[in-house]
This record gives structure tokens, C-alpha cells and sequence, in this order.
């Protein structure tokens, strides 16, 4: 790739989520999105970054903030707007919803809503990868809070004690919904924690979308050429509240606004202006591309059906029976 | 009394419950709540909001996201002499919690030859409805009921959540409260002198002489709607809730049917070896010849419940298969 | 076929489990096993000697103290193109690895709309009688069967413990395997030319007309004997083992009854909404017309499970209990 | 006490513990103790010494392996025989048998079978005295393969945020049934993976009981005044089987032979009779007293009766019922 086009891929990667989640609060409002939503708005970097650093092969296991995570591992806008809208047309069949983004073909293996429950998975497939000569890596995101739950410590030691390749993407936002991470934790470096599982750990900036790739890159390529399994802790910041219900009463908007400075879209994109690669022409183009992206989207959701009420039995055991 | 028992007024029962663990909260100092969220953030369906800026963090007490072990430490503290109220934000993480629940909160009384009761109160949020998807939605009352040592309570009024959680905390045994958060809104009367109810009874809802729709926590409103529009149908419905499913009130059961010798079990659980299966059982060694018809369950489906409205519509159940199932029971 | 297919031998429950499981890792190689303590010290009931010795480390996985991390990578493992057969010690222990069984192994095929299938077996000792007290002597097989998307099975003969681990594995979804541990001592013999079994059908282990004993695994030895008991008292009981209690056989269930118009079902399991009450609740809906004598239940007693013998035999179904229950419904 | 006395103490406790748990031994192939039996031979030397170092008003939480536990705490032998009798003059009525010793009056709180599943129990009990405003300490005991489980993790992390204070008693004698610590943990030094959670933790040589009281006693000191809680991992050694049923396929006789050199009470005889402080009569006299003892809690084990029938269903709830 070009030395120009690739950030701008990473600049586009990262708008094209702003935008998607921009519109899914809309929607939300007008009630076409029911349910949870959580938006990802401000931690796009993370995403962007290391998706960009792993292979078609590899496997991806996310949370229930993942919208960010399935668009930037190259799901179709439509099927995940068509899930969000609960259409058969929607890639979990308009089972899931928001939190359960699921897509076999990029294997982006959900959409977890349990915090920690897709720890264990990860662990899982990494053996099944391992066991079968294969060389995938499995990257799996879990919030900090999650670093409290039992299933994070058990992974942790079962991934390194049995050395697979699992890469842990710990989303460091700082708060999980209303709970400050000093409120949560006793050890306030993760990486350290991440270490005494005899884990090498790093800490990134997560609002840096090339420092996302760079930090990625390098410890999948450890993880790959079977170096055992690395935790990266990415700095982030969620600008929106936890979900569409939650007031915000833990946090000062001081605090939000702050952090807003550090947005990492207009982050890569002063950087990009400077370095000339980028010009207002350029950037509305960037903006013109992904609006139409999410329009189609919306417009796929919008033309989608339900799924028939008779087939709501279906998929709670396989079709194709016992072999 | 205090001026929180001596208003006369509509409240939710969101607002209910609050008051209700305010109340304890200021009544005795042994009694704190702990849970993920219950402070800063108010609670995830807001019943906990202004009670940390009251009683402080000490006694409201945010945990990290660690089920088993702040549900674990309700226990302990319970048995070291504290009246804790833990909550777990929804019955689905209680699955983390259930080793200490069923290991220990159940068993360390009658397994240290009674020396160590837990009086320990964990309430939940349970129940779908509200387009959350499968692992978000699930009930596991019956999961729960299954298990001696424990007393299970579904509060499904206003009054029933305003007062069951002191009888609870008076009881020296863990009792479950399960909450379902679509009741949270729902607007009922309290009674100008409330005072605690008991948690081991079943109640008459509505009285009827043709069939019995027998149901609890978030169905019962469901049954009393369908119990009347049966009645335009001229199907007289009687509708119990059980209140408590463990204790079962089964001598309510076998009257309600003894009376109407026709019953519809609504339970928005599943319907394999759930809550709905033990009322049914019950009925077939109790009342076995008081049925003039098969006994019916309304059940959510087998199946994991979908996220699209529509499709978690047919999986729970609904009003109109209530009285369908009504109907069909009652021979119309 | 390879000579494990071919002995006509008797053998125990342990040997035929035994047998399927190394059956299963030579005939395919993405089967293999990972449990606490199934590789170097052989199991903790013995089942897997000598495997870890024939297919190595990485196929005979020893794991730390970790259920749900070891259960949930099995989960993975199965996304992913393995054949996993997960042991967990008991089922006391399963508690702490119920989150992944219940919100991952059962939820994400129909959640993911179909695209993501779990071919995952778990295999777990189950049930009481060794004196071993309340934490180790749970019985949850009804809690198992309550869940949409996974499958339950009982083996209770030693044909069964044979060949049910193979149709298990070929299952594209996650079977759950209880084995209860009083059964691995137990010898039958083995067909000559044995096959795999289905997992989803009940079995008449004795024809009968006066009676049916509805019951599975751990208890169908005792059903037997009350059987051979009742009938030197001149009662004819039909004992029907259910196999599979998720999918349940409400067929045969409804047959037996028809056929002996009384029934006593016996579950070791506690009676309040356990596995007891859903084949109660079942014939309740389908068969209560064919009922000439309400139905009992003989199950443990509603306590935790005592340690000292006398006790513990006083908390479990009995022959002596199960034969007074079915002299009381024939009317003797 | 004494410069004489104290140590002559602490060998008869270890000494008590095992004359206890050999008749326990032969008592069980006479079936008079039946279900499972852990023995704790070898290890005696962590129990005695921690208890020396505990108040009264302090709280003991143990395992299933915690005969020596409970008569180092005090408990009467003869209620402890009785129990694993299955008598209803044992400490627990006979209901709990070998692996749940129960005793409110020397605050012994279990017994609990569950690995890992009396540590969330410690933290909380140690919050009800910090509530209460007492300064009691929680003393929970584990063995190293707990440390893998995710409740282990959750409560030194809630223990260590909210300062509480809990002597986290960590018994590794180096394995979990027949799984040796190398092939359960990732990081071998488990006072390394203690210190993440920003508690102090110190390795203790487990086999001198001297050693472990004087650990313990610095422990508890901090603990008490308010220190926040604190990891002990003691180095010992389990010289039996894991249980009655074990063959011992996993370790080899050599191993064995070699830790029975460190025997905790051969130890500290030869130093007391170095020091002057023990001779053959001294010796013999320990011998005979704690033979008696001995043979008077069988003795009293054996008159012991059992349980009424009737009363199985006692104890389900409590009697008083809702106050
Ligand atoms: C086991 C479990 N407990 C509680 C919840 C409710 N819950 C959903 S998200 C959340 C906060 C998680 O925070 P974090 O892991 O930091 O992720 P973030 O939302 O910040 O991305 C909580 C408590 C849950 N989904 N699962
Ligand atoms: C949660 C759980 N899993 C498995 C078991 C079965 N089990 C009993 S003791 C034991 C080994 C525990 O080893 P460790 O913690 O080192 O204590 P030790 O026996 O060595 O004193 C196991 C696996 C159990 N009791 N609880
Ligand atoms: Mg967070
Ligand atoms: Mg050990």
C-alpha cells in the first residue's frame, strides 16, 4: 500500500464508525434500534488499529460494544444496521441485535454481552487453531472491567500456561458503566497485572490510531510466530454515556470535554493535514463516501423484513442433526 | 412509625423498593447494599439513586464486576453478624454467583448442624420483555426454587415490593428477591399504614369461579389483563400469584383449583423442569380429581430469547395466549 | 470395525466409558479430552487411565482449577473445528462454569442465527450415596435439562456408558453427559456387535402392567430392584429409563402410563421443580385422564445431603421407599 | 510463656495432629470414617504455627483437608472423632463429616470442600468486622491449586481494594490432587502474582513452625492494625495420599522420601533437643499425653450416638424463623 492511502484508510476506518454510531443514536431516538445500544464513539482508534494489523484468518471475539470492532473487521454496514434494526436480514438473522453482532465469513465470532464470558472462547479457539496446525491468532476485547471478573484471571493463566495465541485487547476506558476503574481495582497499572501471568503486557495510547497498528502489529506478529499469548492495554475514552439509558452522574463533563481534545479522528487528521497527505478536498470526499455508506446501510435496514414468527424454533439445535 | 410508613399515595415500585431499603437502611445498622453499580451510578434500574449521597459509601457499597466473590461476601458478612442486601444487577450474572449460592449460602446451616444460619438478602433484576436478547433475558426463578436452604420471593405489586424485603431481612435465612424490570414502572397504591407482609403465602389477584390462572413476578399483570378480557368473553378467571416460590404455597394451588377445577399455569420461565412444572406436578399428587380439564402451561418458548420485537413477542408469553389457553381449558 | 467393537465381554460402566472415549480419540483426531486431574493421575473416578499414556498431552489435557475457563475453551475449541469432550470433575463443580454452559454453549447458535453450532460434549459425575456430604453430593440434572440448546443424557447401563459418547459426538450441538458416580462399579455385559445408541429416546428396562416406574441414571438400579421386590408382592411394575432427560421422551412417558394407568417417578434429584416435576407436569397436560391414582413422587428429601450413612440413606430414594410408593398407587 | 514452654507447645500440637490423623488412617480401612478423608501429615507445621499467632476473637477459615486447622484452633479432638464418626455429638452433628468441621465457639467457620469457595466467605467476614468496628482477622487457608480459580482472583482483589483485613494462608505443597503447580499455573512464584493485586505476600518456609508462627505473628500485626491484608504462601508438603482413593501415579516415591527429610516435627524435635530444651523423657511424656488424647476422642467418638431420623429435616432453616 501507498504511503498516503493507508492512514487515510485508517482516517476512514475510524469516521466510518463515528458516523455509523452518530446515526445509530438517531435511530435509537425514532426507535428503530430497540433494546441496549452501546455506542463505541471515541475509542474508534482501537479498533481501526488492530484490525488493520491481523489476517482474514484470524479470529475476533468482542463485547457487546462491538459495532466499531465488526465494521472495522469489514462486515457490511447493511447486515449489522439490518441487525440492529431486528431484520432477518441482519447478519445474527435479527437474533442478536447490538450486542450480538455475529459473521462467520470474517470470523467475528460475537458480539458477547456476558462481561468476560468471551475470555474462555478466545482461549478455546486459539487451542482448536493450535491443535490444528493452523496459525491464526485470536484477538479477543474486553473492557477493564472485566479484569475483576474470575473468567479474566483464568484465561489469562490457562492462555499463558499453555501458551496459545491469544491476543488480549483490554479496552481501558475507565469506567465500567459508573464504576471508576480505582474503584474497581486494587492494581491500577493492568500491565502489571497482565505481567504476573508471565504475560508480556504494554500499554498503548489508544486515542493514537498508529500507535494502535504499530503496538498490534508487533505483538501479533509475537503471538503468531508462537511467542505465546500478549496483553495490550489501549488508553481510551468513551465520549458517550455507557448506554442509551445512562445520566452520567460519575463522571464531570470537565472530564468528558478533555478528553474530547484528544478525539482520535481529529488526532490522525490534523496529523495527516500537516503532513499534507490530507486537504479539506480530500476530506470531504472521506466524509461524502462514508455518509452514502451509512445512508445504504440505513436504507438496506430499512427495506428489510422480519423474520417469520414460525421460525423462532429454528437454530436452537443445528438442522443438520446428528451426523 | 416513621413518616416513610405513613404516606398515603401512588408510587412505582421502583420508588417502592427504594423506600423499602432506605427504610431498612434506618432502621438497623447491620443493613448495608452492595452490588456492582448501586452507588455512584443509582442502581442499573435507578432503585438505589440518592442512597449512596445518604447513608455514604460505607454502607453503599459499589463492587467491582466480581459475582462471585461480592456475592460470596454477602455471605460472609451475614454470618459475622451484618444484615447485607446484595444485588446483582440481573439474574443472567447471577450464574457467576451460583457456586456460593447453592455451595454455601444453602448449606452452611443444616451442614454445620445449625451453628451457622446466613441472613443475607440478594435481590435481582429478572425477566425479558424489554428486547435485551438471549443473555440478557433469561428467568431462572425455578433454578432458584429448586434449592432447600434458600426461600425464594417475587414481589409483583407495588405493596409487595415496598414490604417484603423487611421480612426478608428479619428472616435469618437467605431469601432471593427477584425483581422483574418490567415491573419497575408499574404504579400501584400503597396503603397509608403499611406494614411488612409475609413472604411465604400466595395471594388471590382477582377472584373467579371458572378457571384459575395461577402465576407470578412479571406475568401477573399479564394474567389479570387476560383474566379480564375472559371476563367479556363471560369466563370468570381467578388469578393467584404465588408471591413466594419457595416456600410454595401449595395449599393455595389445590384451593384455587378446588374452586375452579381448571387452571392455566402462566410462568415466563421455560417450561422444561421449571417453576411452572412443580405447580403442575404438584396439582397431579394433590388435586389430581379436582381437574375437570388437562392442566396448561403458558411458558416462554425452548427457545433462547430473540432480540427483534416481534420475535420476542411469540417467545413470552402474551395476553392473548393466556386466554387462548384459557378458553381452550374452559371448554369455549 | 476395530477390535474394541468386537469383545463380547462383561465389563464395568468405568471400562465401557473408558472404551468409547479412546474409540473416539483413534477414530478422530479432533476429538480430545481436557478436564481436572484426566491425565496424569487417570481421572478422579479412574475413567481415563492409561489415555494420556496412549494419545499423549496434547490430546489428554490436564487443566488447572479453572472451570469456566477450561469449560468455556471447550466451547471455542468446538467453534472451531475441534471435537472436545470436557470433563468436570462432578457437577458440584459445574456451578462455577454455568455462565459459559448456559450464555455461551446454549445461546449462540440461534443467537448468531444459526451461523455458529457448538459441538461440544461435557462429561460429569453426578449424584450422592458415598457419604461424601452436602457440597459433593448434588444431583442438577433437572437444572441441565431447563436449558434450550444444550442436550442432557443419563447413562444408566453400561451399554449406554459404551456407546452414547459416540452419538454424542457426532451431535453437532453441546450434549451434556451425567454420570453418576455409584454406577462406575457396575458390570453388564456388552454386545457383541455393539453400535451406537440414539440419545434422545427412553427404554423400558422391565415390562410391566401394574405400575411404571419412571426414572434415569443413578436410580434406575434402585427402580430394579424395587421392581423385582414388588413383584414377590404380586405387583407388576413397568421401570422405564429416560436416557435423555433434554430431549425428554414424553412419548414413551405417556405409553408407560397408558399402559399402567399409575405411576411413580424417581429422581434423586429434590422434587421441588427438579426433573421429577416436569415428567409429573407432562403427564398432568397429556395423560391425566389415563391416571388411576394420583402421581407420587419418591425423590431426595428436600435438605442438603447429610454425611453420616444413616442420614444420607434417609435423604435418598430407596428400594424401601420406592416399593412402599408403589404399593400405596397400586392400592395395596 | 516460657523460652521452654512455647516450643514444647508448638511440638505438641503437631505432634496431636498427626497421632490424630494416623488413628483417622487406620480408622478408615476399619470404615469407621467413611466418605472422603484428606490428610493433612506433613503439613502440620503451617496450621500449628498460624494458629499460635491468632486471637480468640479472630476468624479461621479452612478447607476440606483442615483436621490439623481445627485442632490447632482448639476444637476437642473428641468432637472433631466424633464428626468424622458421623455422630450427632460431632461438631457439626455428624452432617459434615471429615471436610466440613464447623465451630462458632472458637470462630470456625469451615470445612469448606469448594476450592476456592471459603475465599469470597473471608472477605466478607473480615468486612463485618471492619463494619462492627472490631479488629478481628480473617484468617483463610488454601491450597496453591485454588489459586487458578476465578473466585481466588475476586476476592484478593475486593479484599485489597476495600483494605480489608484477611491473612490470605496459601498451603502449596506443590499439588492439586495429582497436578503438579507447574502444570497450573503460568507464573511459578505465586507471591509475584500476590504483590499484583498490591497486597503484601511472603514466602514462608512451611515445614519450620517456628518460622511460620514469626511470619505470621509480623502478618497478623499488620493486618490488625489496619495494614490492609496479606499473602502468606507456605512451602510444605503433603506426605500422604490426596485422599483415601489416590494412587499417587504423579509423583515419584523419591520425592516423597526427600520432604520427609524436612518432616515438620522431626525439625523441630532435633532442634529442641540441640537446644536442651527436649529429652527421650520429655519426648515420651508428649508421646503418652497425646496418646490419650487421642484415645479418649475415639473413645468418645465410639460412644457417640446417632442422629434421630427425624431430625433430617432440622437445620434446612432456622428454627427461631423470622425474628
Ligand atoms: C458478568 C456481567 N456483570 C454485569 C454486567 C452488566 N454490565 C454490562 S457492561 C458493564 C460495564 C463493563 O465495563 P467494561 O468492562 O469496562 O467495558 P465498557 O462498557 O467500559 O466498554 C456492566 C457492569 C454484564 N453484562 N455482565
Ligand atoms: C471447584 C472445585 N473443583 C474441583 C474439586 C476437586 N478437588 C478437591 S481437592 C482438589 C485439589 C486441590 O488442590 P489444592 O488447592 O492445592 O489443595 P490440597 O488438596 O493440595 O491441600 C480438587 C481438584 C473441588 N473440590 N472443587
Ligand atoms: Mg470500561
Ligand atoms: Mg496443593
Amino acid at each position: 500500500m501507498s504511503d498516503e492511502k493507508h492512514p487515510l484508510d485508517l482516517l476512514k476506518g475510524m469516521l466510518r464508525i463515528r458516523r455509523f454510531e452518530e446515526r445509530c443514536a438517531q435511530l435509537y431516538q425514532q426507535e428503530k434500534i430497540r433494546g441496549f445500544l452501546h455506542l463505541y464513539i471515541g475509542e474508534e482508534a482501537v479498533a481501526v488499529g488492530v484490525m488493520e494489523s491481523l489476517r482474514p484468518d484470524d479470529t475476533v471475539i468482542a463485547t457487546y460494544r462491538e459495532h466499531g470492532h465488526a465494521l472495522a473487521r469489514g462486515m457490511d454496514p447493511g447486515l449489522v444496521m439490518a441487525e440492529m434494526y431486528g431484520k432477518v436480514e441482519g447478519c445474527s438473522r435479527g437474533r442478536g441485535g447490538s450486542m450480538h453482532l455475529f459473521d462467520a465469513g470474517t470470523r467475528f465470532y460475537g458480539g458477547n454481552a456476558i462481561v468476560g464470558g468471551g475470555l474462555p472462547l478466545a482461549v478455546g479457539v486459539a487451542l482448536a487453531e493450535r491443535l490444528q496446525g493452523r496459525d491464526g491468532v485470536t484477538a479477543v476485547f474486553f473492557g477493564e472491567g472485566a479484569v475483576a471478573e474470575g473468567e479474566f484471571h483464568e484465561s489469562m493463566n490457562l492462555a499463558a500456561l499453555w501458551h496459545l495465541p491469544v491476543l488480549f485487547c483490554c479496552e481501558n476506558n475507565l469506567y465500567a458503566m459508573g464504576t471508576a476503574l480505582g474503584r474497581s481495582e486494587s492494581q491500577l497499572r493492568l500491565t502489571l497485572k497482565a505481567a504476573s501471568y508471565q504475560m508480556p503486557a504494554w500499554e498503548v495510547d489508544g486515542m493514537d490510531v498508529v500507535a494502535v497498528e504499530e503496538a498490534t502489529r508487533l505483538a501479533v506478529e509475537s503471538v503468531r510466530s508462537n511467542g505465546g499469548p500478549h496483553f495490550l492495554e489501549f488508553r481510551t475514552y468513551r465520549f458517550r454515556a455507557h448506554s442509551m439509558f445512562d445520566p452520567e452522574l460519575y463522571r464531570s463533563k470537565e472530564e468528558v470535554e478533555e478528553w474530547k481534545e484528544r478525539d482520535p479522528i481529529d488526532l490522525l487528521r490534523e496529523r495527516l493535514e500537516a503532513e499534507g497527505i490530507l486537504d479539506e478536498e480530500i476530506w470531504s470526499a472521506l466524509e461524502a463516501e462514508v455518509g452514502e455508506e451509512v445512508d445504504a446501510a440505513v436504507a438496506f435496514a430499512e427495506a428489510g423484513t422480519w423474520e417469520p414468527v414460525e421460525e423462532l424454533t429454528r437454530f436452537v439445535y443445528s438442522e443438520a442433526g446428528i451426523s | 412509625m416513621t413518616d416513610v410508613l405513613t404516606q398515603n399515595r401512588t408510587a412505582t415500585y421502583r420508588e417502592a423498593m427504594r423506600e423499602a431499603i432506605r427504610e431498612a437502611m434506618q432502621q438497623d445498622d447491620r443493613v448495608f447494599l452492595m452490588g456492582e453499580d448501586v452507588g455512584r451510578y443509582g442502581g442499573c434500574y435507578a432503585v438505589s439513586k440518592g442512597l449512596l449521597e445518604e447513608f455514604g459509601p460505607d454502607r453503599v457499597r459499589d463492587t467491582p464486576l466480581s459475582e462471585a466473590a461480592f456475592v460470596g461476601a454477602g455471605i460472609g458478612a451475614a454470618l459475622a453478624g451484618m444484615r447485607p442486601i446484595v444485588e446483582v444487577m440481573t439474574v443472567n450474572f447471577s450464574l457467576l454467583a451460583l457456586d456460593q449460592i447453592v455451595n454455601n449460602a444453602a448449606l452452611y446451616l443444616h451442614m454445620s448442624g445449625g451453628q451457622f444460619n446466613v441472613p443475607l438478602v440478594i435481590r435481582m433484576a429478572t425477566g425479558a420483555g424489554r428486547q435485551v436478547a438471549a443473555q440478557h433475558s433469561h428467568s431462572l426463578e425455578g433454578w432458584y426454587a429448586h434449592i432447600p436452604g434458600i426461600k425464594v420471593v417475587t414481589p409483583a405489586t407495588v405493596e409487595d415490593a415496598r414490604w417484603m424485603l423487611a421480612t426478608a431481612l428479619a428472616d435469618p435465612d437467605p431469601v432471593i428477591i427477584f425483581e422483574h424490570a418490567n415491573l419497575y414502572n408499574t404504579e400501584g397504591e400503597l396503603p397509608e399504614y403499611g406494614e411488612p407482609v409475609d413472604i411465604d403465602t400466595a395471594r388471590v389477584r382477582r377472584p373467579g369461579s371458572d378457571v384459575s390462572l395461577i402465576t407470578y413476578g412479571g406475568s401477573l399483570p399479564k394474567a389479570l389483563a387476560a383474566a379480564e378480557e375472559l371476563a367479556t368473553a363471560g369466563i370468570s378467571a381467578e388469578v393467584l400469584d404465588l408471591r413466594s416460590l419457595r416456600p410454595l404455597d401449595t395449599k393455595a394451588i389445590v384451593a384455587t383449583v378446588a374452586n375452579t377445577h381448571r387452571v392455566v399455569i402462566v410462568d415466563e420461565g421455560w417450561k422444561t423442569a421449571g417453576m411452572s412444572a412443580e405447580i403442575a406436578a404438584s396439582l397431579a399428587e394433590q388435586a389430581v380429581w379436582e381437574l375437570d380439564a388437562p392442566i396448561r402451561r403458558v411458558c416462554a418458548a425452548e427457545v433462547p430469547i430473540p432480540y427483534s420485537r416481534h420475535m420476542e413477542e411469540a417467545a413470552l408469553p402474551q395476553v392473548t395466549t393466556i386466554v387462548a389457553a384459557a378458553e381452550e381449558v374452559a371448554g369455549r
